[in-house]
């Protein structure tokens, strides 16, 4: 078993007003010194094989078909180690 | 974006240096022609910002030049109406709806950006209206939402559908907008096309409308809500004016994000605004952004606006000027007000957290003057941009196979033996079938003032004395919250009218690709009698024109020939048009979608509570059908679903039946006299009774004719179906008789099946199983 | 004039403030306009936390308006005894801010769901269920993306045995809540959290099909005016 | 400026529908291989300043209270580089 991470988050240039939300907050709550904050999702995947270059490349298909919507949100996949 | 880049600091005086430079008008989607024109009217040729304002403004989704000359007939055909208090032109038309209230409602499309990316071009649908609503100085009180897909069971719909319904539940239901009503229509025209019709309705006091216009030299120009990113950039010419074949995957413009939360705050920071009389004037900024609002509130005023473009507020600061005039970032708003008053709009700005930036000032001049970096970058004449882009007369001729369409009758199609088995096929089919799986996502109840949502054939309001937008209670609810003294001040929860309005919105494109003009007529005919049945009485409309390509002479004949029944219409039944909008292009390579005029219908009830729910509501009751049924098969939803065909004409679409009709349903539920009421539509009778029934699970037992496929099946307009007290039965036939309406007796409701006798008995759980699994088994 | 008054917070993004400030006023007691920006409960006898998506429901349903000053002033009154209720958002908020135990999350359907739920009253001792009969059936509309109620194994063990549990799901179970909880109090009972809306369900006409809401803001009012 | 990131999942008790809605789908997708799927959020951080000790002390802080509620959510702070 191993566990693969894909990391899906807005392409920089489409609007996160959730992060946009947080980051508003941040100085009420006492909190200063960030510059920017954005959200986006993280999916942790157990396959039940080793994470070999087959499975890698057919986590990096999922993530492009179903995972992110590629239309408007950039992705990422790692192994975890 | 290099292109755009390399005229980026292009100037007037650059301009009037160098006459020769080749502009990317065509790149913008503006021909050869309307180019010339640009530069007839300045003298000299357009800087880059010039261009790009004049390329959105002359847009087809902006200027309305392939329809204009046909959308004419709204006016010049309008019925008198003494309700209508703004009519088409402004950003929605306003209704007087009595007692010093007034309406104000419009549905608008986003079907491209829903098809690009469903959750957020339905989103961002909503955001755009309810905008449109908010600046003509109302309160937005409820959305709608009219939907078609491609056929229920393909890949994409199953992709498009639930983002679609997620988009509008979620920006609809944060802003605390009940949804009130709306429409799921599948048809496999609409793959790769799905329309997205968004409509709100807004409550103002008669004296309060805002208008958008910037009079007044001196006067500040304050851009306020959501700062400007590259949304959209092109997207109001580039998304709007080509197929999408043709558009290069480069220049596909950056999706637009809505922020509901943000449009929530702005919303009663407008109020609040408006509460406080700061407000000269207020434009939305939808499709063409700062250069829609700029041009159009400076033509409406004195006519000269200046404007510092580096003042305006970015979330990208790499942004060029021309990006900035042609964004469609969501959520932004745009004031004149006097300069007195701007420390106090700032306030109410800071208060509900809504960013606000003075960006220019009124002139009067009689010139948009836009600087960049200390340069003058667009210098125009605004109203050229606003009101004075091209008109086509574009060429229309009837489609070829048209002749051949309406030949091709459903006589010729075999009939069912075993109706009870059509009845059940046609009540699951995806169009017939419950849309629970829809209108469950969707908020009906907030702001408490819902009197009829889904099922009801129309939804139905409350007048409640707090959504004044500036009167004594709204401004007391509103204000005890900060700002002025409000120690101790309760909110009272001012007592609500007992009036109320209603709205449904129809649309038939089979019926419309039978016959446009009848088919249009047969949209408003519906809208209206879904209103007269609840017992309000209809007072105007509003309207979305969906079709395929203005460039085909096809779709332009589809097109003048549904505006011409429309406008007609209107003028039969006295309602007028109050505002509506157009979508073109909605066409895969030379397929056009069925030409789809979606008709909305506003109308007024005295008092809610003579309102008339939807079936039937308890045993015992006389159950009757008003208005006559003929054999008319056309379009119909039992020739789509059991044969799949398409052809011969649809039901006649007889006006002062219609009338008559409403008339009685209007004047009766006045009178006290109707239990359940219901209209009939796509399935005819069949399906009228069945969703009687399964409105609280009460059955009926009912008598037909010698053809009782017919009578089930066929969709003659004009009819609806009522259930009345047994002792107020003999009245209600004689109001019938005196509007000339024919009421035929059917039967009785009661029981636990609905039976027609000697034809089909099938046990209410029955029809409900059929009719809710559906959706589910479909959508999960 | 001693009529019992209600507070009503307004946080940017609640939606439910007004219809809660109708059906206070309907039972015949005062609604008093709380602004999540100030520090001021206005010496109200007790709080209504309307629903709504305050912050636009951003980062996590009421994680952001936890903060805000005015909860600077009620977590303390509450812990000090003021009866609070707090619906959907609002109870979503009384969790974040932990004056209920546990969390509410995504539904189990993952669909925002509106409809009229059956539901049982568990505890009519309560500041805000007393006029209503222990295990009486009522029905409100409930309305959330975010209602389904977790906490651990004991939390929830203490809830059932402590009678913190206050409102239950009859019939099909909406959002895959355990143990079908759809609302909970603190362990003095002062604190109430629910999914479902009252305020939608106090008028014949409009709203739900019922006026079962009534009740909630009945109980308030007696509670008041007969302490 | 630096970047800081937050991991915020859901505690392993605690159900997760979306992370099981997508590994229902996976194998009507062709996916197969795959035993479970876990969905939370990733937030990225812009700082002002540097990511120095105080820096992302602060920003646990705000993972503590802000960005995971800790009564079902676990998360892990670490800088981007
Ligand atoms: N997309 C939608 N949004 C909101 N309400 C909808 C939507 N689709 C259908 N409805 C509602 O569901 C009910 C049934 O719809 P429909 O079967 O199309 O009604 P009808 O046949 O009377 O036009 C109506 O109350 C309608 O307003
Ligand atoms: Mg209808």
């Amino acid at each position: 078993m191993a566990r693969v991470i894909v990391d899906v988050m807005l392409k920089p240039e489409i609007l996160d007003p959730q992060g946009q939300a947080i980051a508003r907050a941040l100085p009420r709550l006492g909190f200063s010194g960030v510059a920017e904050v954005r959200q986006g999702k993280r999916f942790e995947i157990e396959l039940d094989g080793p994470a070999d270059e087959a499975a890698i490349a057919d986590v990096r298909k999922m993530a492009e078909t179903l995972l992110a919507n590629t239309v408007i949100e950039d992705y990422s996949v790692r192994v975890e180690g | 974006m290099s292109e755009r880049h390399s005229i980026a600091a292009d100037s007037v005086q650059r301009a009037a240096e160098t006459p020769d430079e080749q502009m990317p008008f065509a790149e913008l989607g503006m021909k050869q022609d309307e180019y010339d024109r640009v530069k007839e009217i300045l003298g000299r040729r357009p800087t880059g910002s010039e261009l790009a304002i004049y390329s959105v403004m002359w847009s087809e989704h902006c200027s309305y030049k392939s329809s204009k000359v046909h959308l004419k007939q709204f006016a010049t055909k309008a019925p008198k109406s003494e309700a209508l208090l703004v009519g088409m032109g402004e950003n929605a038309g306003v209704v007087d709806i009595g007692d010093g209230w007034a309406a104000t409602f419009k549905i608008e499309s986003h079907n491209h950006p829903s098809y690009v990316e469903p959750h957020q071009g339905a989103a961002t649908g909503v955001g755009g209206i309810v905008r449109d609503i908010m600046s003509m100085g109302a309160r937005p009180i409820a959305v709608m939402d009219s939907l078609r897909f491609g056929g229920a069971d393909a890949v994409d719909t199953r992709r498009v559908l639930p983002g679609v319904v997620e988009g509008i539940s979620h920006y609809g239901n944060c802003l605390g907008l009940p949804n009130i009503g709306g429409e799921v229509v599948f048809d496999p025209c609409y793959i790769g096309n799905p329309l997205v019709n968004a409509l709100c309705v807004g409550l103002l006091r008669k004296d309060q409308i805002k208008l958008a216009t910037a009079p007044g030299p001196g006067n500040q120009v304050v851009l306020f809500g959501a700062s400007t990113g590259p949304d959209g950039i092109g997207g109001a010419s580039v998304l709007a004016s080509a197929t999408f074949e043709d558009e290069s995957h480069a220049k596909r413009p950056a999706v637009q994000v809505g922020d509901p939360f943000m449009e929530k705050l702005l919303i009663e920071c407008c109020l609040e605004l408006y509460a406080a009389d700061v407000v000269v004037g207020i434009q939305d900024l939808g499709a063409a952004g700062v250069s829609c609002a700029t041009t159009e509130l400076a033509a409406k005023g004195t006519g000269g606006m200046r404007v510092d473009l580096n003042l305006v507020p970015l979330r990208d600061p790499s942004l060029r000027p021309e990006e900035i005039l042609m964004s469609e970032s969501q959520e932004r708003m745009m004031a004149v007000v006097r300069p007195a008053d701007v420390p106090a709009f700032m306030a109410i700005c800071e208060k509900w957290d809504v960013p606000a930036t003075v960006i220019g000032e009124v002139t009067d001049t009689g010139r948009l003057v836009m600087t960049w970096d200390g340069e003058t970058i667009v210098d125009i004449p605004p109203g050229t941009a606003a009101d004075e882009g091209p008109v086509y007369e574009r060429p229309f001729h009837e489609p070829a196979g048209q002749a051949a369409l309406n030949i091709d009758s459903p006589d010729r199609l075999d009939r069912p033996t075993d109706l009870r088995a059509t009845l059940l096929q046609l009540l699951g089919s995806p169009n017939l079938a419950s849309k629970e799986w829809v209108t469950s996502q969707y908020d009906r109840y907030v702001r408490s003032n819902t009197v009829l949502a889904q099922p009801a054939d129309a939804g139905m309001l409350r007048i409640s004395e707090r959504w004044s937008s500036g009167g004594e209670s709204e401004a007391r609810a509103n204000e005890p919250r900060s700002g002025r003294d409000h120690e101790h001040e309760a909110i009272d929860g001012a007592e609500p009218t007992t009036r109320g309005i209603a709205l449904a919105t129809d649309g038939n494109g089979r019926y419309a690709r039978l016959d446009p003009y009848a088919g249009a007529q047969l949209a408003l005919a519906e809208a209206y009698r879904n209103v007269a049945v609840t017992g309000a009485k209809p007072l105007a409309v509003t309207n979305c024109l969906n079709f395929g390509s203005p460039e085909d002479p096809e779709v332009m004949w589809q097109f003048a020939e549904a505006v011409r029944g429309l406008a007609d219409a209107c003028k039969i039944l006295g309602v007028p048009v109050t505002g509506g909008n157009v979508s073109f292009y909605n066409q895969t390579g030379t397929t056009a979608i069925h030409p789809t005029p979606v008709v909305g219908v506003l109308g007024v009830i005295d008092d809610v509570a003579k309102r008339v729910r939807t079936g039937f509501v308890a045993e015992g009751l006389r159950v009757a059908l008003l208005g006559e049924t003929l054999e008319e098969f056309g379009g119909s939803e039992w020739a789509h679903v059991a044969h799949g065909h398409l052809g011969g004409l649809p039901p006649v679409a007889d006006l002062e039946a219609e009338q008559a009709l409403a008339t009685v349903l209007v004047e009766a539920a006045r009178r006290g006299l109707l239990e359940g009421s219901h209209d009939l539509s796509d399935g005819g009778l069949a399906i009228a009774l069945a969703e009687s029934c399964l409105a609280r699970g009460v059955g009926a037992t009912v008598t037909l004719g010698e053809d009782p496929f017919v009578e089930l099946f066929s969709e003659s307009a004009g009819r609806a179906l009522v259930a009345v007290a047994p002792e107020r039965f003999e009245e209600f036939a004689a109001l019938c008789g005196d509007h000339e309406v024919p009421c035929h007796g059917l039967g009785v409701t009661g029981g636990t099946s609905l039976v027609v006798e000697g034809v089909l008995e099938v046990p209410v759980s029955e029809l409900r199983d059929r009719h809710s699994a559906a959706l589910p088994a479909l959508f999960g | 004039m001693s009529a019992a008054r209600v507070g009503i917070v307004t946080f940017p993004g609640t939606l439910d403030d007004q219809d809660a400030a109708r059906a206070v006023h309907l039972v015949g007691a005062e609604a008093v306009p709380l602004w999540h920006a100030d520090h001021d409960l206005k010496g109200v006898d007790a709080v209504f936390l309307p629903g709504g998506f305050s912050y636009g429901d951003y980062l996590r349903c009421g994680a952001i308006s936890r903060f805000a000053p005015l909860m600077d002033e009620l977590i303390p009154a509450a812990r000090a005894g003021l009866p609070v209720l707090g619906t959907c958002n609002g109870f979503q908020i009384l969790c974040e801010a932990h004056l209920l135990p546990g969390a509410l999350t995504r539904n189990a359907s993952l669909h925002y769901v509106c409809r009229d739920q059956r539901l049982r009253i568990e505890q009519a001792d309560t500041p805000w269920t007393g006029a209503f009969a222990p295990g009486q059936e009522i029905t409100l509309p409930i309305k959330h993306g975010e209602g389904r109620y977790v906490a651990s194994a004991d939390t929830l063990a203490a809830l059932e045995s402590g009678g913190q549990v206050v409102v239950r799901y009859l019939g099909d179970n909406p959002n895959g809540s355990l143990n079908d909880i759809a609302g909970i109090s603190n362990e003095a009972g002062n604190v109430v959290g629910l999914m479902p809306h009252p305020e939608h369900a106090v008028e014949e006409l409009v709203g739900a099909p019922s006026t079962d809401g009534v009740g909630f803001f009945t109980s308030i009012l007696k509670k008041l005016v007969n302490t």
